[in-house]
């Protein structure tokens, strides 16, 4: 258990007036976002970044000889450098736009996989995975004839660690989560790097769901590939990020090709780039990235720490006040001590089905997903076929958890009768 | 704007508590079938036993909200005994009921990404499933109607080979 | 040689207030802006699609039972059908979203390519197409084995279709650009596709140069893929388009996986969903479909064949225009015949290179780009190592034109002494 | 702003006139290597005859813009004759002259790819080199200026087996 260190608490009602949408009315009543974890609300000056760009400076990159061009290139590649800095990368070589996390680790499993894996070798994912770091992986099964193992979930929602020993035997890769997109469950990245490592095996953490609310540092980690997605962290869609070490990006082969990833091209064949461009093909999502950089801004001036500090303190207050009004009924999935997760919460009320939840949930304004969230192995282990899925981030505050708690409330009375 | 009792009628709510055919057949002889909503994991299984071009049984398995689950018992009740082509007219219709759907934002109309629905045969009577129809206006949960229906149409085409 | 129809002209001077970016100035003078093959400006009507979708609309799609995540998936399934009815596709489940042109043209070549493709199949190119109809071939060379063969560039730029049958006996694939990036020039798309038939080959075409520049009917051209990207048609980047018939689609596997594109996960294994989300794996680029189905709206608004039809008098305006002035000085490579062509002008100016012509237009706010254009291998056929390309859209004018010819004229002078 | 006399210096514009050290040399003996400009199709070629540590000759071939022909050329005449040492110092106060470079348009310092370069060696003369100082306010402009350093580097590596 760690105890999070003293940072002035974020001021929530002034962050909420950056984000236009939660102006909004719904159903005559205010915009309650709880479903940050599938997609973040944009701040203005994301919004505005990108428009900007559009209005001022769009060009191609890397190519024009012209002012609107060179400030184009200089958009992109300082976005580049914001975020090399934002996740502690060592230069910006480091880090390859993608279009979203899925491409990211697609990228890994299929242009660094296809090159180093063989048939029999064993890649060790965990039962928290999302489909986006599980189906690439399936796709090797089925054309190479790796060996899947799965790290389990145990009781509260944390991996089960006692076999990993005799799980990471031989293992070539380990690709895990490092928070959990349905439990909010942070894994101990550290220990699986070092696991990995010792095991022989390269480390790839899908930092998804914790790059937007947690300060990163790829390097203390000591991964080799991270990946996460713009959208989630108040950057637009259309843009992922893939980090790695130049060790092993150098050590992966181009993935997508096209232009901009060639050094030379004949009829004979191809000669790639250097990195990081050596990854990305074609026109980049400039605009995109234009915007992502404005995000890391944002969530910079924000400060991290405060960030994780305010998602605490506010897990703490709803896993506390819906206990309390609903007893046995609601039952809230993952880690029960806010410190070891992130402001993720599953749920079940009763034997109302998830999908009935929410649709109540709408009528009170209040945006709560219900599914499988992309991870429906985890949903098997878990016995359920979805859940209910509120998640927090920086413009939530304990009025949104009151809206959420009432809104419960209303269902459980229109599912009673 | 629609309010919850568009679409939660209370016969659907009735379906739903009370889920009329529930269970399994014995298969073979019964086609067994699943179905998923990919969007929210709801799951249903149909096993159909079909003799003489005709569904002489019916049982529904499978797990999921309210809408799917009492779209899945009443299609049940209502295909049971039905001759094949009695069975695919009714579906017809039931589609076409479920594609009648409001205007997307930005003014045109909204696929679901269903196949093509050809227009309603004019002469079949949906009975209780109309009771439905409220669905239309929330788009997202049309899926969940209509995924009984698809899992059942694709058990006859796997059973006349098809699919 | 075809007459374009009477439509009735665009009005350019009404249509540049809808452009921002053309309101600025550049080194103290108007941005002349001839770089729209590279990528195209923004309509206000796109940039603002962009900002309120952020700003009202933003949610994850597919998945919310909530008021705005519905909104969202409206939007984007919206997009779809506005770019399925702008390309004459027969339906939405045709239009798959990707990242651009070159994501598009990887999925055509790895997973149709990797699933069909046997070692010695012959893949036929022409020597005209861009990297991103290359690249992803060099690839499958390495690793299937697959033959490589070239359709010959001819004089004036045209396809040399001499040897055709020839070159397609046994071919399994023939892939052309529509229009070349560099020459501008029209290919005979609907004798390729047919001839591509005849042989048993499927026939992919790269509309990237097409689409944003002539009324497109995909049905009309009979081909089984054709790619295309949205920020050279007046939409955002981050989003390009893969247009292919349903039978081919099925009949092609996954390529990017993960959350979306699945119906089903398990530890063991998947089953992908229906079209077209089996092929849009993870978030899609929501925000820009939104601006993308703008950017079809625009362009419909000014009817495309008053789009082409004022780029074929431009063009002919222009060629007419820098011949007299500069004779022989001046080498524009590519067709003659402005019916035959798009509104892109690659040219030479005596033994200046591109990239110190292009840095003198500059100067004078004119921005053309001088490069290989991702199509190094045309090039060399061409036998230069760049050129310079000026490249016309909706928004240009005869002023634009007389203001290259100036800048031309202002380099002559510069590098005479 | 930059006008066109900061990049288009006199002794640019002769070096790209009158390009010296022009033309190939038999390889073997001679290093043969090939650089690349991704970005604008700029080749160039240089053959290297290096003897005891020492450039004894060096030749360009290739084709590019004023920038990166000049640039090769003026390389070509500062390194002929030189150690490797101290080809490999001249090369680093060139490298981090070029790094010099404007700031981006979002205030933060624009990377141009090249590899982190270390400070310049305090005691080298640039001499000539100096003319293409101004390079630097043309961001795009400084991979043509570094192109056949890099690929001069890239030869020496080769050859001693560091590459
Ligand atoms: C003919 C052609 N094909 C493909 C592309 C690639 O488009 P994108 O860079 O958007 O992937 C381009 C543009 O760069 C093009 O001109
Ligand atoms: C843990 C995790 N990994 C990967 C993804 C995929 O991100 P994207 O959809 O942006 O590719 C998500 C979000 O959907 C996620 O939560």
């Amino acid at each position: 258990m760690t105890t999070t260190p003293a940072v002035d608490p974020l001021d929530v009602a002034r962050i909420r007036k950056d984000f236009p949408i939660l102006d909004r009315q719904v159903h005559g009543r205010r915009l309650v976002y709880l479903d940050s974890a599938n997609t973040s609300q944009k701040p203005r000056s994301v919004i505005e970044a990108v428009q900007t760009y559009y209005e001022r400076s769009n060009a191609n990159v890397h190519r024009g000889t012209y002012l609107i061009a060179e400030e184009a290139t200089a958009a992109l590649e300082g976005a580049r450098a914001k975020v090399a800095r934002f996740i502690g990368a060592r230069s910006e070589r480091e880090v390859v736009f993608t279009k979203n996390a899925t491409e990211a680790l697609n990228l890994v499993a299929k242009a660094w996989g296809r090159a180093h894996l063989r048939p029999g070798d064993p890649v060790v994912l965990t039962e928290l995975e999302h489909h986006a770091n599980i189906v690439p992986w399936h796709q090797l099964v089925e054309e190479i004839g790796i060996e899947l193992r799965w790290i389990p979930v145990g009781a509260d929602g944390r991996l089960d660690l006692t076999d990993l020993d005799r799980l990471l035997d031989g293992a070539r890769v380990v690709s895990f989560a490092a928070m959990s997109n349905v439990l909010g469950t942070l894994t101990p990245v550290e220990r699986l790097v070092a696991a990995a490592h010792d095991a022989g095996a390269i480390a790839v953490v899908d930092a998804s769901q914790y790059v937007p609310h947690v300060a990163t540092d790829v390097g203390a980690w000591g991964a080799d590939f991270v990946a996460f997605t713009g959208h989630k962290m108040c950057g637009p869609t259309g843009i992922g990020v893939l980090w790695g070490t130049e060790a092993i990006l150098d050590a992966t082969p181009p993935f997508l090709t096209g232009g901009e990833m060639i050094l030379n091209v004949t009829k004979e064949g191809f000669t790639p780039n250097e990195l990081p461009w050596k990854f990305e093909a074609g026109t980049p999502p400039i605009a995109e990235a234009v915007g992502l950089g404005a995000a890391v801004d944002y969530l910079e001036g924000l400060g991290m720490e405060a960030v994780r500090a305010h998602e605490v303190s506010l897990t703490a207050y709803a896993l506390r006040t819906l206990t309390e009004r609903f007893g046995d009924d609601l039952v809230i999935h993952g880690p029960s001590e806010p410190s070891e997760r992130g402001g993720v919460l599953s749920f079940a009320y009763r034997d109302v089905h998830p999908h009935d939840l929410t649709q109540v949930f709408d009528q009170h304004g209040v945006c709560v997903r219900a599914g499988h969230h992309c991870a429906k192995p985890l949903m098997r282990e878990l016995g359920v076929a979805a859940t209910a899925r509120a998640s927090l981030y920086v413009y939530n505050d304990e009025s949104d958890v009151d809206a959420l708690s009432d809104a419960i409330a209303a269902a459980a009375e229109f599912f009673s009768t | 704007m629609p309010g919850l009792e568009d679409l939660y009628r209370e016969i659907i709510l009735d379906h739903y508590r009370n889920p009329r055919n529930r269970g399994e057949l014995p298969s073979p002889p019964a086609v067994r079938v699943e179905g998923f909503n990919p969007l929210c994991g709801d799951e249903i299984v149909l096993y159909l036993d079909i003799e003489d071009d005709r569904v002489k049984d019916i049982r529904v398995g499978g797990q999921g909200c309210s809408i799917s689950q009492s779209s899945a018992s009443m299609m049940s009740t209502a295909v049971k005994g039905r001759t094949i082509d009695e069975v695919r007219a009714l579906s017809r219709a039931f589609k076409a009921m479920m594609s009648i759907h409001e205007q997307s934002l930005d003014g045109g109309e909204e696929g679901d990404g269903e196949e093509a629905v050809e227009g309603p045969p004019p002469d079949v009577k949906l009975g209780d499933l109309e009771a439905l129809r409220g669905v239309v206006k929330f788009p997202v949960r049309i899926k969940c109607a209509t995924l009984s229906w698809n899992t059942l149409l694709q058990g006859l085409d796997e059973r006349t080979g098809e699919g």
